[in-house]
C-alpha cells in the first residue's frame, strides 16, 4: 500500500530549525503571493518567494532549490502587507543550509578567499593597498577627519579601481581631511552575510570593528552601498560613528559650493538605484542629485526607478553564481536603459559595475552604451584642481 | 494656689521663639506672677544638673524650642520629656523641623565641608573638622555630636502640643499661656494650638481670579507687587494656600511678601510641597512636555520653597543618600 | 525574586486601567512587580501618591493616562503632565534617579504597549537598584517608636 | 453610621482562569488575618448566582458592613456585586473589588509571584474599604429628544425608528443632503437591489416625518452635559439660499454659468456653483458653493438671484448657530474609502483606466455622469476588466484590518461588468471573505456567470508590454498561487477596491469624549455585550462610525442604537454617578484653585460664604479638584487621600 500513498509529511524539524536560526516572520506569511509578483526574477524565470515560505515552513521539500536565487533586493519585504522580513528568511534558511555543507559550488570561492585572504577574490591580502599607493591615496592618520572605506572591488578589481581613483581625486579636491583604511580593515562581510555564512562574517565584522574602533575620525564614507549597508544595518552601533555613501558626500559638497563641476559629460544618462544604496537605505536623491548638477548632463529614468528599481542580480551572492543566457536580471536592466536612449548607465555600487558592464558585453551593446558610476562622471567634469 | 512649673528651652534654632515671649511685653509680668520657671537658659541662669535632679513630672509646662540637630539637643529633649507633664513644641523648628532642617538635602560631611572648608572666610588648609573628643593634657575635651539628620521634637519625644509659628505670633502665645494658667480644658494631647483651622487664603482679603493660569514663575525681588492681588495670580509662589492660618498674617498683610509656609501645615493635607505642586502645577499655562519645563525652570530650588519651615516633617524628610 | 523591585502604578480608569485589562484579556505575560492602583482620571493623580508610595517602599512609580487629547475627562491628562515635571524637578533636589518616576500615556486598546512599558520600566528600576527609602535618615538618632 | 468594619472577603478562583495560578486559598487566608475581617472565603465562581447569594447569606448572618471580592477586573463586575450588596442592604460604595485576574493571573508565569501579587491587591482592597463610606445615588430626569450625528443609511434608519416611537430626533448631517455613501451606489449585494430605490423612500420619509428635525449643512460644534442631559450647539453653514422660500424649482440651477467637478460623482462629471448634489436629494433644494460662486469670487453675476421666483437667494446668509438639547445621542458618522498610497502602487493616477470603487460604482450608475454605461476614459466600453481586492487592507503598511465588505463588492462588480458589458473580469483576492447571509451563494453565482477569480494579491498595475497582446493595454501582475504561476493579465480597466477608514477630520468623538481605537474607528463599551454602547453613557454608535460593516450590519446596528437611546427615555430617569467631589465647607479657605480647574464648570464661588461648592449634578467625578485643592477641602468620594494611600500601602505590604 505504502508506495500508492503520495502525500508528504511536513517535516516540523526542519521548519523548527529554520525559525531558529531566525526565520521567526515565516509564521505570519499568509501567502498573497505579493512577494512573487514584484520579484524582478519573475520576468525572467520561475520563482516564488510565497512557495519558498510555505515549503520551508512545512520543512516540505523543494524550498533548498529556491534558497539561492535570491538576489536580496528588498522589493518583496517593501511590498509585503505583513511587513515580514522576507530577505532574512532567505537568509536564515541559507544559514540552515550552509551548516549542512549545502552550500553552491559557486560560493565556495569567494568564502575560501575571504577566510584566507580577506577577499572573494582570493587575491593575496599584501596586495589590498597597492592601488592606493599607485595613486597618492593617503593612508589615514590620527588627523584625518574622514575615514574613506574602499570596496575590495575598489582595491582589487581593475575596472572598480577606476572608480576607487575618482572617488579619492574628489576627495582631495574637495580638501577633505580623509584617510584611506587600508590594511587594518578588512571586506565589510555585506555580501557573504547574506549567504548565511555567519560565523565568517562576524570574523570579518570584529576585524573592521577593531580597526574603526581605534581611529579618531567620527565618519566613514564608503564607495560601496554594501558596506554602507553592514555598517549601519549589520554592524553594532557602538562606534558612534556617522557612515555615509560617497554620493551623499558629493551631494552635500555640491550644495556648499565646495566643489562646482564645470566640464560636461554624456550627454544622456539614466540612473540604476543599486538595492542596497535605494531600497536598503533610503538614499535615492543624493546620486540623481550629483548628475543634475553636472553641467550639460541629461537625466532620464528607466521604467522602473527610485523604490520599483531592478536588481542588477549581484546581490545576496549574484555576483558570484553563473547564469545562462536569458536568465540574467543585468541583462534586463541594460536592456532597460538603452530603451531609454541613454548613451551611459550611472549608478553607484561596484557590484552594480560589474554585473551591468558584464551584460553590456554578453549583448553586444558596447558601441551603445557605457557603464559609469556617479563619482566617474563627477571627477570628470571637475576641472584639474577642482576647487576654486 | 501653687505657681504654675515652667520651663522654656532653646534647641536648634534662631532664638527668636524666645524672644517672641518676651514680645507679650506688659503681660509677661502678669506670666511672672503666675508661673515659677525651672528652666529658661535665655533669660535666667540654671543648671542642666538642677533639672536632673527634679522629681519626675515635676515641671507642669514646657515650651521647648528648635529643631533637634544634635546629640544635646536629644539628651535634653529626653530629661524634659521625664520630667514635663505638658511639652509644647514651640515655634516651627520644634513643630515641623523649620530653617534648620533644610540642612536634610544635604548630608552631613558634605555640610562640614561647606562651613569648615569650602567658605570663602575659612582658612583650614589642613581641613580640619570638628571632632566630638579631643584629647589635652587635661584629659578629653568633648562637644555635642551633630547628627546626619535634623528632626522635629516629636520625632525624637512624645510632645502634647504644638505651637507653630516663626516665631509664633505674640498674641497666641498669649492666648495659650493664659489659658493653660487660667486653668481652662485643655484640647486633646496631638494638637495644634495657637492656630486656625483653615488655610491662610481664608483670612487674606486679596482678590483672587476664577481662571488662574502661570505662564512663569516671578521672584520677589524682581517684581513690582500688587498688594490687593492674590500672589497666585501674579505669578509668585506664596504657600498662604497650603499653611495654616493663625499668623496675623505679619508678611502678606503688613509687608507685602507672599507667606512662607511657617505654619505649617493646615489640618487635612499631608504635605506642603507635594501639594504646592499639584496646586499650581494645575495652572501651569502649557501643554507641551517642553513649555512646561520652561515654565517649571524659571522656579529654581521648589524644595527650599516648599518645605522652607516643613522638612523634618515632609514625606520623603531628607535627600537620597 | 523577592529582591524584584516594587513598582507602584497609578492608572486612570478609562484608558490605562483598560488597557491594562487588556493585556490581560490578551494574555500578555509581565512582571508582577507592577501593582496597580486604579484612580478614575490621571488628574486626581497628586505627588503625595507619589511620595507616599516611595516612602512606602516602592522602588519605582508609574503614572499612566489617557494619551493627550483623549482624556474622558477633557483635560486631567494635562494636568497629571504638569505636575509631574514640577514633581520631577523637585523630587530630583531630593536625590531621586529622575526615571524612578515616570510618565506615560496608555489607551484602552494599548495592551502590549502597557505590558512591555511594565517590563522596560522595571527594568530600568532595576538597573538603579532599590530606593529603601524606609531607611532614610539615621534610626539610632530617632526615638524608636 | 459610624459602626465597626466587619469586613467579607471573597476570592474567586473564575474555574481555572485565577485558581490554576494564584493559591486562592492561601490569598483567602492571609486575609483572615487583616484587621476588621470577619470571614474570608474561597469560591469557584463568584459572579454566579451561588456566589452572590453565598455574599447576601454572609451580609445577613454575619453582620458584615464591608464586601471585597478578589475576581476579574471591576470593569466587567463591580456592577454585579454591588448590586447584591445592595439586596442584602449594604450601601454599594461599601464594595471593594480587587483585581486579580486581569491584572495577574492572565499575565504571570510564575505562580508564587501571582499569588504574592494577589494577596498584595486584595490586602489593598480590603485596607480601603475599611474607610469607606456609604454614597447616594441620585436620580436625574431623562430628556426625550435624540440627537442622531450623520446622516447615511445609519443616521437615517436610527432616526426614523425613534421618530416613529413618537420622540422627536434632531439628525445633522455635514452635507447639504442626506443619504451619505449608500445614495451614490449603484446595485447592493447580494440581492443587487437597486440602492436607489431602497433608500430614496427611507430619505423622504425622514424629509418629511413631524418627528424629524433635519439639519442639513449642519456640524455639531460642542457637547456639554451628560447621559439624559446634553445641550448640544450646531452649527448652520451658510447655503444663500432660504430653504424656507425655496420651491426647488431648478431655475437657478439651470441658469448658472459656473461648472465646477462634482464631489458627488467622484470628480466625474461637472455640478454647477449653485446646485443640489443629486437629483433625490433630501432636501431637495440648492445650496451656493461660496468657493466656485462668481458672484463670491468677483461681485457680479447674481443670475440666479435674477431667476428666482420665490426670492430665495440669499448671498448674505450668515454661519449660525442653534442649541439643541437631547437626553441620547447616537453616532452615525460613518467612513472614508481609503485613499491612502497603496492606490498609486496600483497606477491611480497615473493610468486613468485604474478606477477606484466609488468611480465605478458612479460609472454604473443610471443617474451618474456615463448615465450608466460602463466606459474607459476614451469613451470605449472595455473588453476586460480586472478587480483588485485588497487595496491598503490587511496590510500593516496601510491598514492592517479587513474591512468585511470589499470581497462582497467586488464580486458584485463583476456581476455588473458582465451584465453591462460582458467583457472578461478577473479578480484577484488574497481571501474570499463571504460570510452574510446570502453571500457564499452570490460568491457562487458569480463564478457561475465565468469571472475569473484568482486567488493571488496583485503586485503592480504596467503599461510596459513586452508583447503585441499586451500593447496598448494595463497589464496586472500577480501570482496565482493556487496554481503556483505568475500571470500577466493584460486588461482595458483596472478597479481597485480599497478597504473602508475611519474619518480622521472629525471632531465629533473629541466632544464626546468617547475614545476611538488605533484606526480610528469608535470604540464600543463592550466589543461583544455592549456594541453600540460607548463609554459615555447615553452615547451611542451606529453603523461604520464603529467599524467597517455593510448594509444589512448598519441597518441593524441602527436600529439597536435607537432601541437603546428610546431604552434611556422611556425609562425616564438616571442614577447619577455617586463618586462625585465635595468641598468640606469647614476647610475651604476660598482660594479659588478648584473653580479653574474643574472642566465641567461644576464649581461655582459662593461670595457670601467665600467658598467654593460643587454642583453635584454637573460633577463627573474626575477628581481633578481634588487633587488640586490644597487645604484638602475638596475631595473625591470613594478616591479620598485616605483611600489611595490604603491602596499603596496594601500592594506595597508583600
Amino acid at each position: 500500500m505504502a508506495e500508492f500513498m503520495r502525500c508528504t509529511s511536513p517535516m516540523l524539524e526542519v521548519a523548527q530549525a529554520l525559525l531558529e536560526a531566525g526565520g521567526e516572520e515565516l509564521k505570519t506569511c499568509y501567502q498573497c503571493g505579493t512577494c512573487t509578483s514584484v520579484c524582478p526574477w519573475g520576468n525572467l524565470i520561475e520563482f516564488s518567494p510565497r512557495r519558498f515560505i510555505e515549503t520551508a515552513r512545512l520543512g516540505l521539500e523543494g524550498f533548498e532549490e529556491a534558497t539561492w536565487t535570491c538576489v536580496q533586493c528588498r522589493m518583496c519585504q517593501d511590498r509585503c502587507p505583513q511587513q515580514i522580513d522576507i530577505p532574512q528568511i532567505f537568509r536564515a534558511v541559507r544559514g540552515v543550509l550552509s551548516e549542512g555543507g549545502s552550500t553552491p559550488p559557486a560560493l565556495r570561492v569567494p568564502l575560501a578567499g575571504l577566510r584566507g585572504e580577506g577577499n572573494p577574490w582570493v587575491e593575496p591580502r599584501e596586495k589590498k593597498t597597492a592601488w592606493a599607493t599607485k595613486n597618492d591615496v593617503p593612508a589615514l592618520a590620527p588627523e584625518h577627519e574622514v575615514v574613506l572605506f574602499a570596496c575590495c572591488a575598489n582595491e582589487y578589481e581593475a575596472r572598480n579601481q577606476r572608480d576607487g581613483v575618482a572617488v579619492a581625486g574628489l576627495m582631495k579636491a574637495a580638501g577633505v581631511s580623509f584617510g584611506y583604511l587600508g590594511k587594518e580593515g578588512t571586506c565589510c562581510g555585506d555580501l557573504i552575510a547574506t549567504t548565511g555564512a555567519e560565523s565568517l562574517f562576524s570574523l570579518l565584522r570584529k576585524t573592521n570593528l577593531n580597526a574603526l574602533g581605534g581611529v579618531s575620525a567620527r565618519t566613514t564614507v564608503t564607495i560601496s552601498p554594501h558596506c554602507l549597508n553592514a555598517f549601519r544595518n549589520r554592524y553594532p552601533a557602538v562606534l558612534g560613528m556617522t557612515f555615509r555613501h560617497v554620493t551623499e558626500l558629493w551631494d552635500e559638497l555640491l550644495r556648499e559650493g565646495v566643489l562646482k563641476p564645470s566640464r560636461g559629460g554624456a550627454a544622456r544618462v539614466t540612473y540604476h538605484d543599486p538595492c542596497y544604496l535605494g531600497r536598503h537605505n533610503g538614499v535615492y536623491e543624493a546620486p540623481r542629485n550629483v548628475l543634475k548638477a553636472i553641467p550639460g548632463i541629461e537625466l532620464v529614468e528607466m521604467a522602473h526607478h527610485h523604490e520599483r528599481s531592478i536588481c542588477c542580480g549581484g546581490g545576496g551572492g549574484g555576483a558570484w553564481m553563473e547564469r545562462p543566457k536569458g536568465e540574467r536580471l543585468g541583462d534586463l536592466r541594460v536592456m532597460e536603459a538603452v530603451s531609454t536612449g541613454a548613451d551611459t548607465l550611472v549608478t553607484a555600487c561596484p557590484y552594480c559595475v560589474q554585473m551591468l558592464e558584464a551584460s553590456v558585453l554578453g549583448l553586444n551593446l558596447e558601441g551603445k552604451i557605457k557603464v559609469r558610476t556617479v563619482s566617474e562622471l563627477l571627477s570628470d567634469s571637475i576641472a584639474q584642481g577642482g576647487v576654486e | 494656689m501653687s505657681k504654675l512649673k515652667v520651663a522654656v528651652y532653646w534647641a536648634a534654632s534662631c532664638g527668636g521663639c524666645d524672644v517672641a515671649i518676651l514680645d507679650i511685653h506688659e503681660k509677661v509680668l502678669a506670666v511672672n506672677e503666675a508661673c515659677e520657671f525651672f528652666l529658661w537658659p535665655i533669660a535666667m541662669d540654671f543648671k542642666y544638673a538642677d533639672v536632673e535632679a527634679l522629681p519626675d513630672k515635676h515641671i507642669d509646662l514646657t515650651l521647648f524650642n528648635g529643631a533637634i540637630r544634635n546629640s544635646e539637643n536629644k539628651h535634653i529633649a529626653e530629661l524634659l520629656r521625664r520630667k514635663s507633664k505638658v511639652l509644647v513644641a514651640f515655634g516651627s523648628c520644634a513643630h515641623t523641623g523649620g530653617i534648620p532642617a533644610l540642612a536634610n538635602l544635604y548630608s552631613k560631611d558634605q555640610i562640614f565641608h561647606r562651613a569648615y572648608v569650602e567658605s570663602p572666610s575659612t582658612v583650614n588648609p589642613q581641613g580640619t573638622l570638628p571632632q566630638t573628643a579631643t584629647p589635652v593634657t587635661e584629659g578629653e575635651l568633648t562637644i555635642p555630636t551633630m547628627f546626619d539628620h535634623v528632626y522635629s521634637l516629636d520625632q525624637v519625644v512624645d510632645v502634647e502640643y504644638y505651637v507653630p509659628g516663626c516665631p509664633p505670633n505674640p498674641e497666641r502665645i498669649w492666648e495659650v499661656l493664659f489659658a493653660v494658667v487660667s486653668g481652662a480644658t485643655l484640647p486633646p494631647p496631638g494638637s495644634v494650638i495657637g492656630a486656625g483651622e483653615r488655610a491662610l487664603c481664608d483670612s487674606c482679603g486679596r482678590k483672587r481670579t476664577e481662571d488662574k493660569r502661570i505662564t512663569g514663575f516671578n521672584r520677589v525681588a524682581t517684581t513690582p507687587l500688587d498688594p490687593d492681588i492674590c500672589f497666585l495670580d501674579q505669578g509668585l509662589i506664596c504657600l498662604g494656600p497650603v499653611t495654616r492660618d493663625g499668623c496675623g498674617q505679619q508678611c502678606v498683610k503688613a509687608s507685602n511678601m507672599p507667606c512662607r509656609g511657617c505654619y505649617g501645615l493646615p489640618p487635612g493635607i499631608t504635605d506642603q510641597g507635594a501639594k504646592m505642586i499639584a496646586a499650581v502645577a494645575s495652572v501651569i499655562d502649557a501643554r507641551e512636555p517642553e513649555d512646561i519645563r520652561k515654565i517649571v525652570a524659571t522656579l529654581p530650588d521648589q524644595a527650599g520653597y516648599y518645605y522652607r519651615f516643613s522638612m523634618s516633617q515632609s514625606m520623603l524628610g531628607r535627600k537620597k543618600a | 525574586m523577592t529582591n524584584d523591585p516594587k513598582i507602584v502604578a497609578f492608572l486612570c480608569h478609562w484608558c490605562s486601567y483598560t488597557g491594562a485589562d487588556l493585556a490581560g484579556t490578551s494574555r500578555i505575560k509581565y512582571t508582577p512587580a507592577v501593582r496597580i492602583v486604579r484612580v478614575m482620571c490621571s488628574g486626581r493623580i497628586e505627588p503625595s501618591f507619589v511620595l507616599k508610595a516611595l516612602k512606602e517602599g516602592a522602588d519605582g512609580v508609574l503614572i499612566c493616562g489617557c494619551h493627550p487629547g483623549d482624556c474622558h475627562y477633557q483635560e486631567g491628562n494635562y494636568k497629571a503632565l504638569r505636575r509631574f515635571h514640577m514633581l520631577k524637578e523637585m523630587l530630583g533636589q531630593f536625590g531621586l534617579e529622575g526615571d524612578r518616576v515616570r510618565l506615560e500615556w496608555v489607551s484602552a486598546s494599548e495592551g502590549d504597549r502597557f505590558a512591555k512599558l511594565a517590563d522596560s520600566f522595571t527594568e530600568e528600576i532595576r538597573r538603579l537598584g532599590p530606593l529603601a527609602w524606609k531607611r532614610v535618615g539615621n534610626e539610632s538618632e530617632r526615638r524608636v517608636a | 453610621m459610624s459602626h465597626e468594619p466587619r469586613i467579607g472577603v471573597y476570592v474567586c478562583h473564575c474555574g481555572v482562569n485565577i485558581a490554576g495560578v494564584v493559591d486562592v486559598k492561601r490569598v483567602a487566608a492571609e486575609m483572615a488575618s487583616e484587621a476588621g475581617v470577619v470571614l474570608s472565603r474561597e469560591y469557584k465562581f463568584m459572579c454566579s448566582t451561588p456566589g452572590q447569594e453565598m455574599i447576601i447569606d454572609d451580609i445577613q448572618s454575619h453582620g458584615l458592613n464591608r464586601v471585597v471580592v478578589a475576581a476579574c477586573s471591576p470593569r466587567m463586575h463591580e456592577g454585579t456585586f454591588q448590586g447584591a450588596c445592595r439586596k442584602a442592604g449594604v450601601n454599594a460604595y461599601f464594595f471593594q473589588m480587587a483585581n486579580i485576574r486581569e491584572h495577574d493571573s492572565w499575565v504571570t508565569l510564575d505562580k508564587e509571584e501571582a499569588t504574592r501579587k494577589a494577596i498584595a491587591l486584595t490586602r489593598a482592597a480590603v485596607r480601603r474599604v475599611r474607610n469607606h463610606e456609604p454614597l447616594e445615588t441620585r436620580q436625574v430626569e431623562v430628556r426625550k429628544e435624540v440627537l442622531v450625528i450623520g446622516g447615511g443609511i445609519a443616521g437615517i434608519e436610527a432616526a426614523l425608528t425613534v421618530a416613529e416611537s413618537g420622540n422627536h430626533v434632531y439628525l445633522v448631517e455635514r452635507e447639504p443632503t442626506i443619504g451619505g455613501h449608500m445614495a451614490r451606489f449603484d446595485k447592493t449585494f447580494p440581492t443587487l437591489d437597486c440602492s436607489a430605490c431602497i433608500l430614496t423612500p427611507k430619505m423622504n420619509a425622514v424629509g418629511s416625518h413631524p418627528n424629524i428635525t433635519l439639519m442639513t449643512s449642519c456640524e455639531v460644534e460642542e457637547v456639554k452635559g451628560f447621559v439624559g442631559n446634553f445641550d448640544v450647539k450646531v452649527k448652520r453653514k451658510a447655503r444663500y439660499v432660504d430653504h424656507d422660500k425655496c420651491t426647488g424649482c431648478g431655475a437657478c440651477v439651470e441658469k448658472c454659468p459656473v461648472k465646477v467637478p462634482s464631489e458627488f460623482d467622484e470628480g466625474l462629471s461637472k455640478r454647477k456653483a449653485i446646485y443640489t448634489p443629486f437629483p433625490q436629494a433630501v432636501p431637495n433644494k440648492p445650496v451656493i458653493d461660496r468657493a466656485a460662486c462668481t458672484y463670491f469670487r468677483t461681485g457680479k453675476c447674481r443670475l440666479c438671484e435674477r431667476f428666482c421666483e420665490p426670492k430665495a437667494i440669499a448671498f448674505e446668509q450668515q454661519e449660525s448657530t442653534q442649541e439643541i438639547q437631547v437626553g441620547a445621542i447616537i453616532v452615525a458618522t460613518g467612513f472614508e474609502f481609503y485613499r491612502g498610497e497603496a492606490l498609486s502602487w496600483y497606477g491611480h493616477g497615473r493610468y486613468p483606466n485604474v478606477i477606484t470603487a466609488l468611480e465605478f460604482e458612479r460609472l454604473n450608475n443610471a443617474s451618474g455622469p456615463t448615465e450608466g454605461v460602463l466606459r474607459m476614459a476614451d469613451g470605449r466600453v472595455p473588453q476586460s476588466v480586472a478587480i483588485l481586492h485588497c487595496i491598503g487592507s490587511r496590510d500593516k503598511n496601510y491598514q492592517e484590518y479587513c474591512s468585511r465588505v470589499c470581497c462582497m463588492y467586488s464580486l458584485k462588480f463583476a456581476h455588473l461588468v458582465k451584465e453591462k458589458t460582458g467583457a472578461e473580469v478577473f479578480e484577484f483576492y488574497i481571501d474570499m471573505r463571504s460570510p452574510g447571509k446570502g453571500y457564499e451563494e452570490f460568491h457562487d453565482r458569480i463564478r457561475e456567470e465565468g469571472a475569473h477569480l484568482i486567488r493571488g494579491k496583485v503586485g503592480e498595475v504596467t503599461d510596459l508590454a513586452v508583447n503585441p497582446e499586451e500593447q496598448g493595454r494595463l497589464i496586472v501582475v500577480a501570482e496565482d498561487t493556487l496554481a503556483g504561476s505568475r500571470l500577466r493579465v493584460p486588461v482595458d480597466m483596472v478597479v481597485l477596491s480599497p478597504g473602508l477608514s475611519a474619518h480622521r477630520d472629525s471632531k465629533v468623538a473629541q466632544l464626546l469624549k468617547c475614545a476611538v481605537d488605533k484606526n480610528g474607528f469608535f470604540i464600543e463599551k463592550h466589543p461583544k455585550l455592549a456594541p453600540v454602547d460607548t463609554a459615555t453613557d447615553g452615547v451611542f454608535l451606529a453603523g461604520c462610525c464603529q467599524g467597517p460593516k455593510d448594509i444589512p450590519d448598519t441597518v441593524a446596528q441602527s436600529q439597536a442604537a435607537a432601541a437603546k437611546a428610546l431604552a434611556l427615555a422611556t425609562r425616564g430617569v438616571v442614577e447619577a454617578e455617586g463618586r462625585t467631589a465635595c468641598i468640606d465647607p469647614e476647610v475651604c479657605a476660598g482660594c479659588k484653585l478648584c473653580v479653574s480647574l474643574c472642566p465641567y464648570k461644576a464649581i461655582s464661588f459662593d461670595t457670601a460664604k467665600e467658598i467654593s461648592v460643587v454642583n453635584e449634578v454637573l460633577c463627573k467625578g474626575c477628581g481633578t479638584c481634588a487633587a488640586a485643592c490644597p487645604s484638602g477641602a475638596a475631595q473625591a468620594r470613594h478616591f479620598k487621600d485616605v483611600h489611595i494611600f490604603n491602596e499603596i500601602e496594601g500592594v506595597l505590604a508583600l
